[in-house]
């Protein structure tokens, strides 16, 4: 055994491949542009649906990925495919003779400055769910200071085709209700208000944070995406929308606008798959082999993906993804790798 | 009476009793004439003021049911079952009802007897001012035994005196011991007394041993009998012969006067209250107030008995106990506008506890007339239903049905039409084409939600041949009944208004109705001349009784659920059951006929929520499951939908039992 | 607010815009209430700023207003365009600028309707031929007149007399922009700065030493729409849209409105005169209006151009607070006076708005 | 599918207007219209993408599409690329042309828009014409407009206009010739069936509402009912 | 004052600044399930009322929430109580007391 595997990407989806590789036996050497482990997560303060501290689940992954070959602020520099390996040479100066590639290369927030009317980067009081978690992280940011009437915007950047993104992020609903309860703990006397589309709140405990928001908390859910964001002359905010229950137009100011920033694809991670002239979707996603039967599977023989890397996924998803992904990799190096004479017949048969 | 007592008197050549203390006063009596006195003068002025609350009409009925001999009669019946024998503890309850029977007839007979004994024996004492008033309570202390001329008549009344002393002492025991194990009794929970009950009832617990010990220490002055003399005998050899009688008297008097003074702050008050409310109640009148006038009697004709308590299907929780019909007449009398009000909304209106109640307080009318207060005054606006019953005319057949209009979906060309709300104004399709039947079948609103009963109806109407016209097949409008149980007379008589039009000019002799909860409401406010109003249980039932609708027996164990509104409400037990005796075979449920426990679901509560509603149809269906029944039938829409909810949500076998409608089971 | 992250979405909508050659035309609206404006936009860029910019008495209405009224087919107005822009290649220009915001935006839907529907275009095309026998060939710039000022922003303000600065406090006037709806809404790319926070007039006034206002309702229709003016039935719907933008800038105590759109100018000014004459509702410093002027009316003032030649007194609001802060010189008697002196008279006076 | 709807279809307007609507209220939100009217764009275009024919119809026979103002902020939100503005006009072409618009208050305009727009075209190559804009009928263009009315030559004399004049420059006389080729545009395009169907449905309209042509364009120039705003 | 012969219209925009805090306060005290309707219509479905005269208790609600206390009293005002709304709701609302709550806490000026 102890193929040389590669990890793109030191999230959830990587950390967790990485660690099961490596019990199975394999070398895993895993490598993360930014300087440090954990992706998203390690910016996140608490998780939907029962309110996890992220460094929690973090310092689980971080554990069972110890001993694996970790680079950080690395990147890769240039990929050609030997005969059935990938001769990777990365930024650090090492080159790295990989088995097997697995890009776990995530997502990026969108950037919701993109959504000129909603304000983000002009008005003041707006503000992004990451920013949300930055503040419950760190306790400050300029923006809350007591905040009486808190909005949050769902779909900022999701299911919308003028912000060149119309899927579904999946992960927002469920992080705009619990942020919304965060806050509501944060500032019982505040009037929240959620302005959704649907609520796509599918998973399990999903719909009891729901319950408990409308219930406990009485947030305001209305359905009806926000319009328009624009600052009155005290610098609170004017917001508009429709409320296409009863089908007529609405205003509310706001001292705090949260944008639900959804995914996109991973700008990083596109460069790599350009690199590996990885096949992406009409979405921005790569394409795998079959969304179905092969989803951890590129079309491209030796590589994996895990994660949001092929669409977005709650943390749950992606870290099933990934242990997923890790047994396609176990079965790829043990039933088509090895047979050097017949690798290409394999491919063809088995990939 | 008199005369004739003094009479008795006169015929005895030498006196048997001797006035013992000339004056007739002894300053131990003071407690008790105190007492017994304030409690007058506090009736008194309490009748006053209630009888001034009855509206006139009223009074005059009142006065004139007095002289109508068979409400005289009645009154004269219900007061000897109902305050004395306590019939209807005895019918349900042996032992309870022997303990009420005992305080209440031995104390009754004890206090006849005693004014007898006066009359017989120093009648001069019966009048008011030479101690009339307390005189027969304490005569044993105030007479003397002439031991050469004991009779039999005497002897007699000796015994019968110690007789009922014993009886009562019997019953009390009975209490104390209740207050420590009410379940052996047969009551699960008993009231928690307040402090005027408290005092009432220690008093009442001490009236009767401290008689015992006072006439015992009198015995061997004042006679007495089998009780009370081997008792004076006893004291003798304990005490010797200088027995000092006086602080038994004083203790006697003490607790009698206390007992007064507490009576009408505490539930004891029922047992002089009981006497105008049976008169009341049987002379017809209805109380319009929750606290005034008629209401008044009734609920401090309450006994605080608490039997209520266990009828209550709510308390199958604990923490519900205190919405029973028993702590809502307490806030009642106490005026606690607030509890008074959280009661009267949560209650279910399942009536049990006014069937069960020993003096038939109906606890949920007063609580309708407690909602009303609130309640009637809202704002509503009915003026659509003179547009929807107009349309049952005969030749109104282009019925349309009004769209819901709602934010998403809708049309909305409307919208621009100001009239949005009146242009959506539908006519109902009350009587089709061919409207030759007399028969009406008008499901009501629950029963639509319910379809499987409309379908089963309609299977058996057709199977038995009836000619039928179906009033409500697109929707009708609410009979009224949730409207009455909210307290909102007003707005109920507007929609019974529209719906009685509807009815009367179909020209039908026979409306079925298959809603218990409609039936209650038509039989009772609709006043519909010339109309045969039935339940479906009963109109199938007499189809297969006259041999009309043929049915098969599968021998499938059935057991029936009482429908509150069906059997409390309108004392219909037997119908379904004998129909349902055709078609498989009954099976008995733990609680049934008047004592069924209410399937949770009933409109009559404001406040319920799911969660207890749940716990009341589990503990319902535990009644109807003890036989082990395949299949739970009921007659009500209402039960129907809440019984199958509650069944599919339940866990173990209990979810493989069936639960189907009256019509359903009959059509097989 | 971040004035930052305004300058990031500007960068983001720059727009091409041709240095010389246009082909201009008019505005029904500007002609019929503004002819002063349109005047002095070819006096500056053809004098001041030496450009070529041609005008030619054929050309016509584009029908927009017929056309956004309902009152004649989407080919009708397709067709008209097409004659437009045939008279423009008829005489060799390739850059049309035209004075309307209407029209702009109907050109701009136009071109975008051909290039996704091209059997559309061949269809105007031989209608053009069959009504007209002309034939038409597309703009390679298509542009607004206000684009045009903008551009030349900083050269105006090279030859500025006076800025747009309260002289009495050195404060920089505060200016509300108004953008006509056509201009950017539908086609955001088209215009520059894009749809929210459009770029062509705060560039001006931050070139003339104004300071911008942002207000809630800053994006929002000055109410004109079309039917829901020239029917006297509908006008209520085009008072009150005015009405909400004036109860939304009003705390900001803004010093002069400038818009780049037809009938915005005349709209915003008229409803201040109806709101007051009818409500006692004045949003100007002692019961003056706001003054809402059109961008060659502002572009004039801080040139020195002579107020009374730019038409300002063709406003109902009077504009004399607004000279004043900006110690423009004026003769309050050669207001109304007419060519050469001649008396006209004056307006009769308002009740309620100075 | 619906006759009206491919009807409907056959118009640009609404190939391109028209994607599949996930009824998010932005359009709403922002409308003018649905600020001071029964109006609710996004309802229409649900109606308009159900395809159905009754409901389509009821729309076109209706106030409600003759609320839109066509400023198009809508265009600009719409996060599918709908464009509801677009929608609107479609409708109202389709009205017209089946003669539905003279069926309600607010379509019935169409009547004297047409007219009067049509004819400023026709007659001056304008869509407005000051000579045409008077005071009575424009209260609200202000005692500044009176006067101008009363001096129109001398004002645009002054303010460096052209009334009437040879020449370009504002307001000029705009030629003959160029005006003979806007009726030609006119006859071919359909615009000039459609100003005759439009007098015609509008003289019917005013017959059978028993109503001299003076009577029906006063009324419909100044009613409005209450009906068509929100309380 | 001039009359132009028209005038300013009333916004119909929902102002959701105007929200009575206190009246929807003492309502979920008395009738906490006000909070938890997800706005699914089935009440407004099976409404006995609806079917003659615009009648919905999901819009009351929403009303209310929309600072449009008065046309939540209007659109409950033909409600006959019977019932049915309570059968169907999903939420388990108990929509009698809901309805009576609010006509109790909203009529009440």
């Amino acid at each position: 055994m102890k193929n040389n595997i590669l990890i793109i990407g030191g999230g959830p989806a990587g950390l967790e491949s990485a660690s099961q590789l490596q019990r199975m036996g394999y070398n895993v050497i895993l490598i993360e542009k930014s300087p440090k482990l954990g992706g998203h997560l390690a910016k996140w303060d608490r998780l939907f649906p029962d309110s996890v501290p992220a460094d929690e689940v973090l310092g689980g992954l971080l554990r069972g990925a110890e001993g694996v070959k970790c680079f950080t602020d690395t990147d890769v520099r240039a990929i050609n495919r030997l005969d059935k390996s990938y001769n990777v040479r990365l930024t650090n100066g090492i080159t790295v003779l990989s088995d097997a590639v697995l890009v776990a290369s995530g997502f990026d927030l969108f950037d919701a400055v993109k959504k000129e009317e909603y304000g983000y980067g002009v008005y003041d009081q707006v503000m992004t769910n990451a920013d949300l978690e930055a503040y419950f992280k760190t306790g400050t940011d300029r923006r809350i200071e007591n905040p009486g009437k808190i909005g949050f915007a769902h779909c900022v950047g999701s299911r919308d085709e003028k912000a060149g993104c119309r899927s579904c992020s999946k992960v927002c609903c469920a992080t705009a209700v619990k942020q919304a309860i965060e806050m509501k703990q944060a500032f019982p006397n505040a009037e929240v208000f959620c302005f959704y589309m649907d609520l796509r709140l599918f998973g399990r405990h999903y719909e009891d944070i729901y319950l408990k928001a409308q219930k406990e908390y009485g947030v305001r859910f209305i359905r009806g995406r926000v319009a328009e964001v624009s600052e009155n002359y005290d610098g609170t905010l004017l917001v508009k929308a429709e409320d296409t229950v009863a089908g007529k137009p609405l205003k509310v100011t706001l001292d705090l606008l949260v944008l639900m920033a959804g995914m996109r694809p991973s700008g990083v991670g596109k460069a790599i798959g350009d690199l590996l002239e990885m096949p992406v979707e009409e979405d921005g996603y790569f394409a795998v082999r079959s969304g179905i039967a092969a989803s951890q599977r590129s079309p491209i023989p030796g590589i994996f993906l895990a994660g949001a890397a092929t669409g977005p996924k709650t943390l749950p998803e992606t870290l099933a993804d990934a242990r997923a992904a890790a047994m396609e990799v176990d079965r790829y190096l043990t039933e088509i790798f090895p047979d050097a004479k017949n690798y290409k017949q394999l491919v063809k048969e088995r990939w | 009476m008199t005369p004739l007592l003094y009479l008795l008197a006169a015929q005895a050549p030498d006196p048997e009793v001797i006035d013992r203390i000339p004056s007739g006063f002894s300053p131990f009596v003071l407690p008790f004439t105190i007492g017994v006195a304030f409690m007058f003068s506090w009736i008194g002025v309490g009748l006053i003021r209630l009888l001034a609350a009855i509206p006139k009409s009223d009074r005059i009925k009142f006065a004139k049911s007095l002289f109508i001999p068979k409400t005289a009669l009645k009154n004269i019946k219900d007061l000897f079952c109902d305050c004395l024998f306590h019939v209807k503890i005895w019918q349900r309850k042996p032992l309870l009802g022997y303990m009420h029977s005992a305080i209440a007839f031995g104390w009754f007979m004890i206090i006849i007897l005693g004014h007898i004994e006066v009359a017989l024996f120093v009648p001069a004492r019966l009048n008011v001012t030479r101690g009339g008033l307390f005189y027969p309570i304490f005569y044993r202390y105030f007479v003397w035994m002439n031991p050469g001329h004991t009779t039999l008549r005497g002897a007699f009344f000796f015994f019968l005196m110690d007789f009922f002393l014993l009886y009562i002492l019997s019953g009390i025991a009975l209490a104390i011991f209740k207050r420590f194990r009410s379940i052996v009794l047969g009551m699960r929970h008993t009231t928690k007394p307040s402090l005027a009950d408290r005092v009432a009832l220690y008093s009442l617990w001490m009236i009767f041993p401290l008689r015992l010990l006072a006439e015992s220490f009198t015995a061997d002055l004042s006679g007495g009998s089998f009780l009370t003399v081997p008792v004076n005998h006893f004291w003798h050899f304990l005490f010797g012969d200088k027995l000092w009688f006086m602080p038994t008297w004083w203790a006697y008097s003490i607790c009698l006067g206390l007992f007064f003074a507490a009576m009408p702050f505490s539930r004891y008050m029922h047992i002089l209250t009981e006497v105008l409310w049976i008169l009341l109640r049987n002379a017809g009148i209805e109380p319009n107030h929750p606290r005034k006038g008629v209401a008044e009697a009734e609920i401090y004709a309450c006994s605080s008995c608490g039997l209520c308590l266990d009828a209550c299907p709510m308390n199958v929780q604990k923490k519900n106990l205190k919405y029973s019909s028993v702590y809502f007449i307490r806030f009642l009398r106490r005026h606690n506008e607030k509890k008074i009000n959280d009661i009267a909304d949560k209650c279910l209106m399942c009536d049990k506890c006014h069937a069960l109640c020993p003096v038939g307080v109906n606890a949920p009318a007063l609580r309708r007339a407690q909602r009303a207060t609130v309640n009637n005054a809202i704002p509503f606006d009915y003026s659509y239903l003179s547009t929807a019953s107009g349309s049952t005319l005969a030749g109104e057949t282009h019925a349309t049905l009004g769209t819901v209009r709602g934010g998403t979906g809708a049309s909305l060309c409307e919208a621009s039409g100001g009239a949005e709300r009146s242009e959506a104004v539908a006519r109902p399709r009350v009587l089709p084409e061919t409207a030759t039947g007399k028969v009406l079948y008008f499901a009501g609103c629950m029963t639509h939600l319910t379809p499987r009963i409309i379908k089963s109806v309609e299977k058996v109407f057709k199977a038995a041949g009836v000619d039928y016209v179906f009033a409500d097949r697109e929707g009708g409008i609410c009979c009224g009944r949730p409207l009455m149980l909210a307290g909102r007379k007003e707005a109920a008589a507007k929609v019974i208004e529209a719906n009685k039009k509807m009815i009367e000019e179909s020209g039908c002799d026979t409306l079925v109705l298959s809603c218990p909860i409609c039936l209650k409401v038509f039989k009772e406010e609709y006043q519909l001349q010339g109309i045969r109003i039935v339940h479906y249980t009963q109109f199938i039932n007499d189809l297969i009784a006259s041999g009309k609708l043929a049915v098969k027996n599968t021998g499938e164990k059935i057991v029936y659920h009482d429908p509150c509104e069906l059997g409390r409400g309108c004392g219909i037990y037997l119908e379904p059951r004998a129909a349902l005796g055709q078609v498989g075979t009954l099976v008995k449920a733990s609680k049934e006929y008047d004592e069924s426990i209410c399937c949770g679901g009933s409109l009559g509560s404001l406040t319920l929520d799911m969660k207890d509603r749940g716990k009341i149809s589990e503990s319902s269906l535990d009644s109807l499951l003890a036989n082990d029944p395949q299949t739970i039938v009921t007659a009500c829409p209402l039960c129907l939908k809440t019984f199958s909810e509650a069944v599919s949500n339940s866990k173990g076998p209990r979810k493989d039992v069936k639960v189907k409608d009256f019509a359903e089971v009959i059509c097989g | 607010m971040i004035y930052e992250g305004k300058q990031k979405i500007w960068s983001d909508y720059q727009k091409d815009i041709p240095d010389d050659h246009y082909f201009y035309v008019r505005s029904c609206i500007r002609q019929s209430f503004f002819p002063a404006s349109e005047a002095t936009f070819l006096d500056i860029t053809r004098n001041r700023l030496g450009k070529d910019i041609f005008e030619t008495e054929h050309h016509t209405t584009c029908g927009g207003i017929a056309y956004h009224s309902d009152t004649i087919p989407q080919e009708t107005v397709m067709t008209i365009i097409a004659r437009q822009f045939a008279l423009m290649a008829k005489h060799g220009y390739e850059n049309y600028v035209c004075s309307c915001i209407t029209s702009f935006g109907l050109y701009c839907e136009t071109l975008e309707t051909w290039r996704e529907f091209p059997e559309l275009e061949a269809k105007i095309r031989e209608n053009l031929w069959k009504s007209c026998k002309l034939e038409f060939a597309k703009p390679k710039f298509l542009i607004h007149a206000s684009d045009l000022i903008y551009k030349y922003r900083n050269q105006i303000a090279a030859q500025a007399v006076r800025k747009l600065v309260n002289v009495h406090t050195g404060e920089p006037l505060k200016v509300v922009e108004h953008i006509g709806c056509h201009y950017s809404k539908m086609f955001p790319s088209k215009g520059v700065g894009g749809a929210e926070y459009p770029y062509v007039l705060v560039g001006m006034i931050e070139a003339w030493g104004g300071e911008i206002v942002d207000y809630p309702e800053r994006r929002h229709c000055c109410g004109f729409g079309f039917r829901q003016y020239f029917i006297k039935g509908n006008r209520g719907y085009s008072l009150s849209n005015t009405h909400k933008k004036f109860e939304s800038m009003e705390p900001f105590k803004p010093d002069l409105i400038i818009t780049n759109c037809p009938g915005c100018p005349y709209f915003l000014d008229r409803w201040q005169y109806v709101i007051a004459e009818s409500t006692g509702k004045t949003y100007g410093q002692d019961g003056h209006g706001i003054p809402a002027l059109t961008y060659e009316e502002v572009a004039g003032l801080v040139m020195g151009y002579d107020p009374w030649d730019l038409g300002l007194q063709t406003h109902q609001v009077g504009v004399e607070p607004l000279l004043d802060k900006m110690w423009v010189e004026y003769d309050p008697a050669k207001k109304f006076l007419g060519k050469n002196g001649k008396d006209l008279g004056a307006p009769a006076p308002c009740a309620c708005l100075k | 599918m619906g006759k009206l709807y491919d009807l409907l279809m056959q118009d640009y307007r609404l190939k391109e207007g028209l994607n599949a609507c996930i009824n998010c209220g932005t359009c709403t939100a922002i409308c003018p219209a649905a600020e001071f009217y029964r109006y609710d764009p996004r309802r229409i275009v649900d109606i308009v993408q159900s395809q159905d024919d009754n409901e389509i119809e009821k729309l076109l026979k209706s106030d409600t599409i003759w609320y839109c103002g066509e400023c198009m902020s809508c265009v600009t939100r719409c996060p599918r690329k709908n464009a509801a503005g677009l929608i609107i006009m479609s409708l109202r072409n389709l009205s017209i042309e089946l003669g539905y618009f003279i069926e309600s208050e607010k379509g019935r305009q169409q009547f004297l828009l047409t007219k009067d727009l049509c004819s400023n075209v026709l007659d001056y190559g304008y869509c407005v014409y000051p000579r045409r804009f008077d005071y009575a009928g424009h209260p609200e263009a202000g005692r500044v407009w009176e006067w101008e009315e009363k001096h129109l030559d001398d004002v645009f004399e002054r303010l460096g206009g052209n009334l009437d004049g040879k020449g370009p420059g504002a307001m000029r006389r705009i030629p003959q010739e160029d005006r003979d080729q806007l009726k030609a545009i006119f006859d071919i395009t359909g615009a000039t069936s459609r100003m005759e169907k439009v007098q015609a449905a509008g003289e019917k309209k005013a017959a059978e509402l028993g109503m001299t042509m003076e009577e029906f364009t006063q009324m419909v120039y100044t009613t409005s009912d209450p009906k068509h705003l929100n309380h | 004052m001039v009359d132009f012969g028209f005038g300013l219209v009333p916004s119909s925009r929902i102002n959701l600044d105007l929200f009575d805090k206190d009246k929807y306060r003492e309502l979920v005290k008395i009738e906490p399930d006000a909070r938890i309707c997800m706005a699914c219509g089935s009440c407004t479905a099976v409404c006995t009322a609806g079917k003659f005269v615009h009648t919905s208790l999901r819009e009351a609600i929403e009303d209310i929430l929309n600072a449009k206390n008065d046309k939540a009293l209007e659109s409950l005002q033909a409600c006959q109580l019977c019932g049915k709304c309570s059968m169907v709701c999903p939420r388990g609302i108990n929509t009698r007391h809901l309805i009576l709550s609010i006509n109790k806490v909203y009529s009440a000026k």
